[in-house]
Protein backbone atom coordinates (compact mmCIF):
# COMPACT_ATOMS: atom_id res chain seq x y z
CA UNK A 1 0.00 0.00 0.00
CA UNK A 2 2.84 2.17 1.08
CA UNK A 3 4.79 1.42 -2.92
CA UNK A 4 1.10 2.31 -4.25
CA UNK A 5 0.86 5.66 -2.51
CA UNK A 6 4.04 6.59 -3.37
CA UNK A 7 4.00 5.73 -6.68
CA UNK A 8 0.85 6.41 -8.00
CA UNK A 9 1.38 9.15 -11.12
CA UNK A 10 4.34 6.86 -12.47
CA UNK A 11 1.98 3.21 -12.31
CA UNK A 12 -0.61 5.52 -14.06
CA UNK A 13 2.03 7.11 -16.53
CA UNK A 14 3.32 3.75 -17.17
CA UNK A 15 0.16 1.77 -17.15
CA UNK A 16 -1.68 4.65 -19.65
CA UNK A 17 2.10 4.04 -21.78
CA UNK A 18 1.74 -0.05 -22.18
CA UNK A 19 -2.03 -0.56 -23.00
CA UNK A 20 -1.38 2.04 -25.50
CA UNK A 21 1.82 0.54 -26.99
CA UNK A 22 -0.34 -3.11 -26.86
CA UNK A 23 -3.05 -1.49 -28.48
CA UNK A 24 -0.49 -0.19 -31.43
CA UNK A 25 1.67 -3.60 -31.88
CA UNK A 26 -1.68 -6.01 -31.63
CA UNK A 27 -4.80 -4.53 -32.63
CA UNK A 28 -5.80 -4.29 -36.59
CA UNK A 29 -7.98 -1.84 -36.97
CA UNK A 30 -6.04 1.46 -38.29
CA UNK A 31 -8.93 3.78 -36.34
CA UNK A 32 -7.52 1.86 -33.19
CA UNK A 33 -4.17 2.18 -33.49
CA UNK A 34 -4.31 5.60 -33.34
CA UNK A 35 -6.63 5.92 -30.43
CA UNK A 36 -3.61 3.53 -28.91
CA UNK A 37 -1.44 6.46 -30.05
CA UNK A 38 -3.15 9.28 -28.70
CA UNK A 39 -2.87 6.98 -25.10
CA UNK A 40 1.09 7.26 -25.52
CA UNK A 41 0.98 10.56 -25.60
CA UNK A 42 -1.09 11.13 -22.60
CA UNK A 43 1.08 8.51 -20.84
CA UNK A 44 4.17 10.31 -21.91
CA UNK A 45 3.01 13.67 -20.98
CA UNK A 46 1.51 12.32 -17.55
CA UNK A 47 5.48 10.96 -16.86
CA UNK A 48 7.12 14.20 -17.45
CA UNK A 49 4.72 16.23 -15.15
CA UNK A 50 5.11 13.86 -12.31
CA UNK A 51 8.60 13.84 -12.67
CA UNK A 52 8.43 17.91 -12.04
CA UNK A 53 6.41 17.80 -8.99
CA UNK A 54 7.64 18.57 -5.66
CA UNK A 55 5.95 17.67 -2.54
CA UNK A 56 3.88 19.82 -1.23
CA UNK A 57 4.31 22.92 -3.81
CA UNK A 58 2.30 24.75 -5.28
CA UNK A 59 1.42 25.78 -8.88
CA UNK A 60 4.34 28.46 -9.89
CA UNK A 61 1.88 31.56 -9.94
CA UNK A 62 2.60 34.88 -8.17
CA UNK A 63 -1.38 35.21 -7.93
CA UNK A 64 -1.32 36.62 -4.98
CA UNK A 65 1.34 38.20 -2.03
CA UNK A 66 2.78 35.81 0.52
CA UNK A 67 3.49 32.79 -2.03
CA UNK A 68 6.95 31.23 -1.10
CA UNK A 69 9.27 30.70 -4.27
CA UNK A 70 10.50 28.18 -2.82
CA UNK A 71 7.14 25.96 -1.93
CA UNK A 72 6.42 25.99 -6.11
CA UNK A 73 6.86 22.94 -8.68
CA UNK A 74 9.44 22.91 -11.73
CA UNK A 75 7.77 24.83 -14.04
CA UNK A 76 9.54 23.70 -17.20
CA UNK A 77 7.91 20.43 -17.56
CA UNK A 78 4.46 22.15 -17.44
CA UNK A 79 5.59 24.70 -20.56
CA UNK A 80 6.98 21.87 -22.21
CA UNK A 81 4.14 19.32 -22.23
CA UNK A 82 2.23 22.92 -22.76
CA UNK A 83 3.08 22.99 -26.24
CA UNK A 84 3.37 18.94 -26.57
CA UNK A 85 -0.32 18.73 -26.23
CA UNK A 86 -1.64 20.75 -28.62
CA UNK A 87 1.49 19.64 -31.05
CA UNK A 88 0.01 16.01 -30.59
CA UNK A 89 -3.76 16.99 -31.60
CA UNK A 90 -2.50 18.20 -34.69
CA UNK A 91 -0.71 15.50 -35.43
CA UNK A 92 -3.46 12.57 -34.53
CA UNK A 93 -5.27 14.68 -37.32
CA UNK A 94 -2.93 14.73 -39.69
CA UNK A 95 -2.68 10.36 -38.90
CA UNK A 96 -6.59 10.28 -38.99
CA UNK A 97 -6.63 12.14 -42.81
CA UNK A 98 -3.91 9.21 -43.63
CA UNK A 99 -6.65 6.90 -42.28
CA UNK A 100 -9.30 8.04 -44.14
CA UNK A 101 -7.04 8.04 -47.39
CA UNK A 102 -6.13 4.49 -47.24
CA UNK A 103 -9.88 3.29 -46.26
CA UNK A 104 -11.12 5.26 -50.32
CA UNK A 105 -7.65 3.55 -51.84
CA UNK A 106 -8.32 -0.32 -50.22
CA UNK A 107 -12.09 -0.12 -48.56
CA UNK A 108 -11.24 -1.52 -45.81
CA UNK A 109 -9.37 -0.59 -42.44
CA UNK A 110 -8.13 -4.15 -41.30
CA UNK A 111 -4.23 -3.98 -41.79
CA UNK A 112 -4.15 -7.70 -42.92
CA UNK A 113 -5.66 -6.94 -45.84
CA UNK A 114 -4.00 -3.86 -46.67
CA UNK A 115 -0.62 -4.80 -48.87
CA UNK A 116 2.55 -3.38 -46.96
CA UNK A 117 1.49 -2.65 -43.65
CA UNK A 118 1.10 -6.59 -43.09
CA UNK A 119 3.56 -8.18 -40.61
CA UNK B 1 0.41 -14.77 -32.42
CA UNK B 2 0.84 -11.14 -32.85
CA UNK B 3 -0.73 -10.97 -29.49
CA UNK B 4 1.92 -13.22 -27.72
CA UNK B 5 4.98 -11.23 -29.62
CA UNK B 6 3.54 -7.85 -27.91
CA UNK B 7 3.66 -8.97 -24.67
CA UNK B 8 6.90 -10.66 -24.71
CA UNK B 9 8.24 -7.09 -26.07
CA UNK B 10 6.30 -5.14 -23.14
CA UNK B 11 7.35 -7.55 -20.92
CA UNK B 12 11.42 -6.85 -21.87
CA UNK B 13 10.55 -3.21 -21.80
CA UNK B 14 9.01 -2.79 -18.73
CA UNK B 15 11.97 -5.10 -16.96
CA UNK B 16 14.80 -2.48 -18.73
CA UNK B 17 12.56 0.70 -17.68
CA UNK B 18 11.56 0.02 -13.99
CA UNK B 19 15.77 0.20 -12.94
CA UNK B 20 16.16 3.72 -14.09
CA UNK B 21 13.10 5.05 -13.38
CA UNK B 22 13.52 3.79 -9.56
CA UNK B 23 16.32 5.82 -9.43
CA UNK B 24 13.95 9.14 -9.63
CA UNK B 25 12.45 9.38 -6.45
CA UNK B 26 8.82 11.03 -6.55
CA UNK B 27 7.92 14.83 -5.11
CA UNK B 28 11.60 15.75 -4.12
CA UNK B 29 13.72 18.80 -5.62
CA UNK B 30 15.85 17.67 -8.42
CA UNK B 31 16.70 20.32 -11.18
CA UNK B 32 18.85 23.36 -10.55
CA UNK B 33 17.28 25.29 -13.48
CA UNK B 34 14.31 26.26 -12.30
CA UNK B 35 15.51 27.55 -9.08
CA UNK B 36 16.98 30.75 -11.63
CA UNK B 37 13.58 30.88 -13.50
CA UNK B 38 11.10 31.13 -9.83
CA UNK B 39 13.69 33.70 -8.20
CA UNK B 40 14.42 36.05 -10.42
CA UNK B 41 11.13 35.58 -12.91
CA UNK B 42 9.61 38.56 -10.95
CA UNK B 43 12.48 41.11 -11.76
CA UNK B 44 13.69 39.66 -15.34
CA UNK B 45 10.23 39.38 -16.90
CA UNK B 46 7.14 40.99 -14.73
CA UNK B 47 4.93 38.01 -15.57
CA UNK B 48 3.02 36.38 -12.50
CA UNK B 49 2.73 33.26 -14.48
CA UNK B 50 6.67 31.90 -14.37
CA UNK B 51 4.80 29.02 -17.34
CA UNK B 52 4.53 31.83 -19.37
CA UNK B 53 7.71 33.35 -19.33
CA UNK B 54 9.51 30.01 -19.37
CA UNK B 55 7.04 29.39 -22.59
CA UNK B 56 7.15 33.18 -24.31
CA UNK B 57 10.97 34.47 -23.43
CA UNK B 58 13.38 31.66 -22.02
CA UNK B 59 12.58 29.31 -24.30
CA UNK B 60 10.49 31.96 -27.14
CA UNK B 61 12.85 29.71 -29.43
CA UNK B 62 11.55 26.62 -28.65
CA UNK B 63 7.88 27.78 -29.03
CA UNK B 64 8.12 29.33 -32.53
CA UNK B 65 9.53 25.78 -33.61
CA UNK B 66 6.36 24.36 -32.48
CA UNK B 67 4.28 26.87 -33.87
CA UNK B 68 6.37 25.77 -37.04
CA UNK B 69 5.29 22.10 -36.72
CA UNK B 70 1.81 22.98 -36.13
CA UNK B 71 2.17 24.58 -39.76
CA UNK B 72 3.71 22.15 -41.01
CA UNK B 73 0.93 19.18 -39.50
CA UNK B 74 -2.38 21.51 -41.01
CA UNK B 75 -0.39 22.18 -45.04
CA UNK B 76 0.77 18.20 -45.01
CA UNK B 77 -3.67 17.64 -44.03
CA UNK B 78 -4.53 20.28 -46.38
CA UNK B 79 -2.64 18.63 -49.13
CA UNK B 80 -2.83 14.93 -48.58
CA UNK B 81 -6.77 15.45 -48.22
CA UNK B 82 -7.03 17.97 -51.78
CA UNK B 83 -10.32 17.83 -53.79
CA UNK B 84 -10.58 19.35 -56.70
CA UNK B 85 -13.55 21.76 -56.12
CA UNK B 86 -17.00 20.29 -57.14
CA UNK B 87 -20.10 19.49 -55.78
CA UNK B 88 -19.53 15.81 -54.38
CA UNK B 89 -21.76 15.14 -51.81
CA UNK B 90 -25.10 12.76 -53.22
CA UNK B 91 -25.85 11.71 -49.58
CA UNK B 92 -28.58 13.68 -47.73
CA UNK B 93 -27.76 14.46 -44.41
CA UNK B 94 -30.28 15.21 -41.09
CA UNK B 95 -30.85 18.46 -40.34
CA UNK B 96 -29.70 19.89 -37.14
CA UNK B 97 -33.04 20.49 -35.16
CA UNK B 98 -33.75 24.08 -33.54
CA UNK B 99 -32.99 23.82 -30.09
CA UNK B 100 -29.42 22.65 -31.04
CA UNK B 101 -29.06 25.73 -34.05
CA UNK B 102 -30.55 28.29 -31.68
CA UNK B 103 -28.21 26.91 -28.39
CA UNK B 104 -25.13 26.89 -30.84
CA UNK B 105 -25.66 30.31 -32.26
CA UNK B 106 -26.30 31.66 -28.98
CA UNK B 107 -23.13 29.70 -27.28
CA UNK B 108 -20.85 30.36 -30.27
CA UNK B 109 -19.62 34.03 -29.28
CA UNK B 110 -19.45 33.58 -25.51
CA UNK B 111 -17.18 30.51 -26.26
CA UNK B 112 -14.81 33.14 -28.65
CA UNK B 113 -15.03 35.63 -25.87
CA UNK B 114 -13.66 33.33 -23.63
CA UNK B 115 -11.37 31.94 -25.30
CA UNK B 116 -10.06 35.94 -25.98
CA UNK B 117 -9.75 35.93 -22.16
CA UNK B 118 -7.51 33.28 -21.81
CA UNK B 119 -4.96 34.37 -23.85
CA UNK B 120 -4.90 38.21 -22.88
CA UNK B 121 -4.96 37.16 -19.26
CA UNK B 122 -1.99 34.33 -20.06
CA UNK B 123 0.14 36.11 -18.07
CA UNK B 124 -1.34 36.49 -14.72
CA UNK B 125 -3.86 33.18 -14.56
CA UNK B 126 -3.74 29.81 -15.93
CA UNK B 127 -3.92 29.64 -19.68
CA UNK B 128 -2.35 31.24 -22.69
CA UNK B 129 -1.96 31.45 -26.05
CA UNK B 130 -2.26 27.51 -26.73
CA UNK B 131 -5.05 26.67 -24.71
CA UNK B 132 -7.46 30.10 -25.55
CA UNK B 133 -6.60 28.95 -29.06
CA UNK B 134 -7.83 25.71 -28.56
CA UNK B 135 -11.05 27.01 -27.20
CA UNK B 136 -11.34 29.05 -29.88
CA UNK B 137 -10.90 25.95 -32.29
CA UNK B 138 -13.78 24.35 -30.35
CA UNK B 139 -16.26 27.42 -30.64
CA UNK B 140 -15.68 26.67 -34.76
CA UNK B 141 -15.70 22.90 -34.41
CA UNK B 142 -19.07 23.40 -33.14
CA UNK B 143 -20.33 25.95 -35.62
CA UNK B 144 -19.38 23.28 -38.00
CA UNK B 145 -21.38 20.57 -36.54
CA UNK B 146 -24.81 22.70 -35.82
CA UNK B 147 -25.09 25.03 -38.94
CA UNK B 148 -23.46 23.58 -42.02
CA UNK B 149 -24.29 26.39 -44.36
CA UNK B 150 -22.26 29.13 -42.42
CA UNK B 151 -18.83 28.05 -43.97
CA UNK B 152 -16.03 29.89 -42.50
CA UNK B 153 -14.05 30.61 -45.85
CA UNK B 154 -10.71 29.07 -45.75
CA UNK B 155 -9.13 32.07 -47.41
CA UNK B 156 -9.76 34.42 -44.18
CA UNK B 157 -8.61 31.87 -41.87
CA UNK B 158 -5.04 32.01 -44.03
CA UNK B 159 -5.03 35.76 -43.61
CA UNK B 160 -5.60 35.72 -40.01
CA UNK B 161 -2.79 32.96 -39.43
CA UNK B 162 -0.25 35.00 -41.72
CA UNK B 163 -0.57 37.49 -39.76
CA UNK B 164 -0.40 36.16 -36.22
CA UNK B 165 3.20 34.31 -37.40
CA UNK B 166 4.24 37.52 -39.17
CA UNK B 167 3.48 39.33 -35.93
CA UNK B 168 5.59 36.84 -33.62
CA UNK B 169 8.17 37.05 -35.73
CA UNK B 170 8.45 41.10 -36.22
CA UNK B 171 8.33 41.60 -32.65
CA UNK B 172 11.21 39.13 -31.96
CA UNK B 173 13.24 41.39 -35.09
CA UNK B 174 12.18 44.62 -33.21
CA UNK B 175 13.85 43.11 -30.25
CA UNK B 176 16.86 42.04 -32.10
CA UNK B 177 17.39 45.64 -33.43
CA UNK B 178 16.95 47.74 -30.58
CA UNK B 179 18.76 45.46 -27.80
CA UNK B 180 20.78 43.06 -29.62
CA UNK B 181 19.32 39.78 -29.37
CA UNK B 182 15.90 37.60 -30.31
CA UNK B 183 12.47 38.20 -28.24
CA UNK B 184 14.31 40.90 -26.47
CA UNK B 185 11.71 42.32 -23.69
CA UNK B 186 11.74 46.29 -25.16
CA UNK B 187 8.12 47.26 -23.71
CA UNK B 188 8.41 48.60 -19.68
CA UNK B 189 7.41 45.73 -17.13
CA UNK B 190 5.08 47.61 -15.23
CA UNK B 191 3.61 46.39 -11.77
CA UNK B 192 2.73 42.64 -10.75
CA UNK B 193 -0.53 41.33 -11.24
CA UNK B 194 -1.98 44.02 -13.85
CA UNK B 195 -3.06 43.50 -17.61
CA UNK B 196 -0.23 46.44 -19.41
CA UNK B 197 2.36 44.74 -17.47
CA UNK B 198 5.16 41.56 -18.23
CA UNK B 199 6.85 43.68 -21.91
CA UNK B 200 6.00 41.89 -24.98
CA UNK B 201 4.53 38.81 -23.42
CA UNK B 202 0.84 39.66 -23.82
CA UNK B 203 1.71 40.77 -28.00
CA UNK B 204 2.84 37.10 -28.66
CA UNK B 205 0.87 35.27 -26.59
CA UNK B 206 -2.56 37.24 -28.48
CA UNK B 207 -0.51 36.18 -31.85
CA UNK B 208 -0.11 32.81 -30.51
CA UNK B 209 -3.76 32.05 -29.83
CA UNK B 210 -4.67 33.87 -33.03
CA UNK B 211 -2.48 31.19 -35.19
CA UNK B 212 -3.28 28.20 -33.37
CA UNK B 213 -7.35 29.26 -32.93
CA UNK B 214 -6.99 29.65 -37.06
CA UNK B 215 -4.77 26.60 -37.18
CA UNK B 216 -7.20 23.85 -35.61
CA UNK B 217 -10.09 25.68 -37.04
CA UNK B 218 -8.89 24.96 -40.33
CA UNK B 219 -7.60 21.12 -39.66
CA UNK B 220 -11.24 20.44 -38.76
CA UNK B 221 -12.65 22.42 -41.80
CA UNK B 222 -10.11 20.57 -44.30
CA UNK B 223 -11.32 17.16 -42.28
CA UNK B 224 -14.93 17.75 -42.71
CA UNK B 225 -15.24 18.75 -45.98
CA UNK B 226 -12.40 18.19 -48.07
CA UNK B 227 -13.44 14.27 -47.99
CA UNK B 228 -16.41 12.92 -49.20
CA UNK C 1 -6.65 8.62 -1.52
CA UNK C 2 -8.42 10.28 -4.82
CA UNK C 3 -5.47 9.83 -7.18
CA UNK C 4 -5.00 6.29 -6.69
CA UNK C 5 -9.19 6.19 -7.16
CA UNK C 6 -9.31 7.63 -10.17
CA UNK C 7 -5.81 6.26 -11.32
CA UNK C 8 -7.88 2.80 -11.17
CA UNK C 9 -10.78 4.27 -12.89
CA UNK C 10 -8.64 5.67 -15.69
CA UNK C 11 -6.29 2.22 -16.29
CA UNK C 12 -10.13 0.43 -16.31
CA UNK C 13 -11.26 3.16 -19.02
CA UNK C 14 -7.92 2.23 -20.83
CA UNK C 15 -8.27 -1.61 -21.13
CA UNK C 16 -12.07 -1.40 -21.88
CA UNK C 17 -11.26 1.10 -25.05
CA UNK C 18 -8.67 -1.47 -26.09
CA UNK C 19 -11.18 -4.45 -25.72
CA UNK C 20 -14.17 -2.84 -27.44
CA UNK C 21 -15.08 -3.61 -31.06
CA UNK C 22 -17.46 -0.71 -31.37
CA UNK C 23 -15.29 2.19 -32.52
CA UNK C 24 -17.15 4.76 -31.14
CA UNK C 25 -17.48 3.27 -28.22
CA UNK C 26 -13.98 3.01 -27.73
CA UNK C 27 -13.80 6.78 -28.58
CA UNK C 28 -16.03 7.74 -25.88
CA UNK C 29 -14.04 5.68 -23.21
CA UNK C 30 -10.86 7.49 -24.84
CA UNK C 31 -12.42 11.31 -23.91
CA UNK C 32 -13.09 9.61 -20.48
CA UNK C 33 -9.16 8.94 -20.36
CA UNK C 34 -8.47 12.40 -21.25
CA UNK C 35 -10.70 13.92 -18.65
CA UNK C 36 -8.95 11.80 -15.81
CA UNK C 37 -5.85 12.18 -17.29
CA UNK C 38 -6.89 16.18 -16.93
CA UNK C 39 -7.37 16.09 -13.06
CA UNK C 40 -4.62 13.96 -12.39
CA UNK C 41 -2.41 17.28 -13.88
CA UNK C 42 -4.68 19.31 -11.66
CA UNK C 43 -3.32 17.45 -8.67
CA UNK C 44 0.06 17.35 -9.67
CA UNK C 45 0.09 21.75 -9.68
CA UNK C 46 -0.45 21.97 -13.19
CA UNK C 47 -3.67 24.05 -14.10
CA UNK C 48 -1.83 25.62 -17.27
CA UNK C 49 -1.83 21.99 -18.56
CA UNK C 50 -4.87 21.15 -17.33
CA UNK C 51 -6.48 23.42 -19.37
CA UNK C 52 -5.19 22.71 -22.30
CA UNK C 53 -5.76 19.11 -21.82
CA UNK C 54 -9.45 20.08 -20.75
CA UNK C 55 -9.90 21.95 -23.96
CA UNK C 56 -8.06 19.78 -26.12
CA UNK C 57 -9.38 16.42 -24.98
CA UNK C 58 -12.81 17.55 -24.18
CA UNK C 59 -13.79 19.09 -27.59
CA UNK C 60 -11.24 18.50 -30.22
CA UNK C 61 -10.02 15.18 -30.27
CA UNK C 62 -13.81 13.54 -29.97
CA UNK C 63 -15.26 15.96 -33.01
CA UNK C 64 -11.87 14.60 -34.96
CA UNK C 65 -12.43 10.97 -34.03
CA UNK C 66 -16.12 10.87 -35.13
CA UNK C 67 -15.27 12.70 -38.22
CA UNK C 68 -13.10 10.29 -39.57
CA UNK C 69 -15.03 7.06 -38.40
CA UNK C 70 -18.07 9.28 -40.18
CA UNK C 71 -15.67 8.68 -42.96
CA UNK C 72 -14.78 5.46 -43.11
CA UNK C 73 -16.47 2.77 -40.58
CA UNK C 74 -18.17 2.22 -37.38
CA UNK C 75 -17.47 -1.27 -36.57
CA UNK C 76 -14.61 -3.17 -36.36
CA UNK C 77 -14.75 -6.75 -37.95
CA UNK C 78 -13.41 -10.29 -37.06
CA UNK D 1 -13.65 13.29 9.10
CA UNK D 2 -14.17 17.06 8.07
CA UNK D 3 -16.93 18.01 6.24
CA UNK D 4 -14.40 18.36 2.58
CA UNK D 5 -13.92 14.63 2.94
CA UNK D 6 -17.91 13.75 2.76
CA UNK D 7 -18.08 15.90 -0.18
CA UNK D 8 -14.87 14.04 -1.61
CA UNK D 9 -16.32 10.47 -0.90
CA UNK D 10 -19.78 11.31 -2.39
CA UNK D 11 -18.06 12.99 -5.43
CA UNK D 12 -15.66 9.53 -6.32
CA UNK D 13 -18.92 8.03 -5.37
CA UNK D 14 -20.36 9.09 -8.45
CA UNK D 15 -17.75 8.74 -10.80
CA UNK D 16 -17.58 4.73 -9.89
CA UNK D 17 -21.93 5.15 -10.64
CA UNK D 18 -20.00 6.75 -14.23
CA UNK D 19 -18.12 3.90 -14.45
CA UNK D 20 -19.94 0.79 -13.72
CA UNK D 21 -22.54 2.43 -16.94
CA UNK D 22 -19.87 2.83 -18.72
CA UNK D 23 -18.79 -0.74 -18.35
CA UNK D 24 -22.24 -2.28 -18.50
CA UNK D 25 -23.63 0.17 -21.04
CA UNK D 26 -24.37 -2.18 -24.29
CA UNK D 27 -24.70 0.15 -26.69
CA UNK D 28 -22.67 3.80 -27.12
CA UNK D 29 -25.47 6.22 -26.58
CA UNK D 30 -25.22 4.58 -22.81
CA UNK D 31 -21.85 5.18 -22.68
CA UNK D 32 -22.11 8.82 -23.77
CA UNK D 33 -24.63 9.48 -21.42
CA UNK D 34 -22.24 8.20 -18.71
CA UNK D 35 -19.11 10.25 -19.54
CA UNK D 36 -21.07 13.39 -20.06
CA UNK D 37 -22.33 12.40 -16.71
CA UNK D 38 -19.25 12.02 -15.18
CA UNK D 39 -17.54 15.10 -16.90
CA UNK D 40 -20.02 17.63 -14.87
CA UNK D 41 -19.70 15.62 -11.62
CA UNK D 42 -15.50 15.81 -12.47
CA UNK D 43 -16.25 19.23 -12.56
CA UNK D 44 -17.55 19.83 -9.30
CA UNK D 45 -14.34 17.58 -8.19
CA UNK D 46 -12.37 20.77 -9.45
CA UNK D 47 -14.04 23.20 -8.09
CA UNK D 48 -13.55 21.69 -4.57
CA UNK D 49 -9.70 21.06 -5.12
CA UNK D 50 -9.39 24.38 -6.05
CA UNK D 51 -11.24 25.58 -2.82
CA UNK D 52 -8.61 22.70 -0.53
CA UNK D 53 -5.50 24.20 -2.38
CA UNK D 54 -6.48 27.87 -1.60
CA UNK D 55 -5.72 28.62 -4.93
CA UNK D 56 -8.74 30.47 -6.78
CA UNK D 57 -7.00 31.25 -9.88
CA UNK D 58 -7.36 27.67 -10.53
CA UNK D 59 -11.31 28.26 -11.23
CA UNK D 60 -10.56 29.12 -14.59
CA UNK D 61 -9.95 25.22 -15.58
CA UNK D 62 -13.52 24.32 -14.39
CA UNK D 63 -14.92 26.93 -15.97
CA UNK D 64 -13.20 25.55 -19.21
CA UNK D 65 -14.69 22.09 -18.33
CA UNK D 66 -17.81 23.69 -17.82
CA UNK D 67 -18.56 24.98 -20.95
CA UNK D 68 -16.61 22.82 -23.47
CA UNK D 69 -17.13 18.76 -22.54
CA UNK D 70 -20.74 19.32 -24.37
CA UNK D 71 -19.00 19.64 -27.87
CA UNK D 72 -18.20 16.10 -27.67
CA UNK D 73 -21.28 15.03 -26.65
CA UNK D 74 -23.27 17.07 -29.49
CA UNK D 75 -20.89 15.44 -31.69
CA UNK D 76 -21.49 11.94 -31.45
CA UNK D 77 -25.24 13.02 -31.34
CA UNK D 78 -25.45 14.49 -34.35
CA UNK D 79 -22.98 11.27 -35.76
CA UNK D 80 -25.57 9.19 -34.56
CA UNK D 81 -28.51 10.91 -36.18
CA UNK D 82 -26.57 10.80 -39.36
CA UNK D 83 -25.98 14.55 -39.39
CA UNK D 84 -22.05 14.99 -40.32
Amino acid sequence: MSFLNANTYYIAAFGLIFIGLYIVMAKKNLVKVVIGLSFVDSGINLLLISIGYIKGGTAPIFSRPGISPLKMVDPIPQALVLTAIVIGVAVLALALSLVVKLYQQYGTLDIRKIRGLKW
Amino acid sequence: MRKIIALIFLAILLWGITKPVSRIPFGTNKIKVAEHYITKDITETGAANVVTSVVVLYRGFDTLGEVTILFIAAIGLASILYLPRKKVSDEVLEESSLILRTGCRFLFPLILLFGAYIFVHGHLTPGGGFQGGAIIASGFALIFLSCRERVVSTVKLGVVESLAGMTFVAVGLIGLATGGYFLLSFLPKGTLNMLFSAGIIPVIYVAIGFKVGSELAGIIGNLMERTQ
Amino acid sequence: MVAIILVIIMLIAAVVAAVLKDLLGAVIVAALVSLITAILFYLLQAPDVAMAEASIGAALETVIFVIAIRKTERFEDK
Amino acid sequence: MSVFTVYLIIIILGVILCLIRMLKGPGAPDRVVAVDTAATVTTALLVLLGFLFKRYVYLDVSLVYALLTFIGTVAIARYLERGI
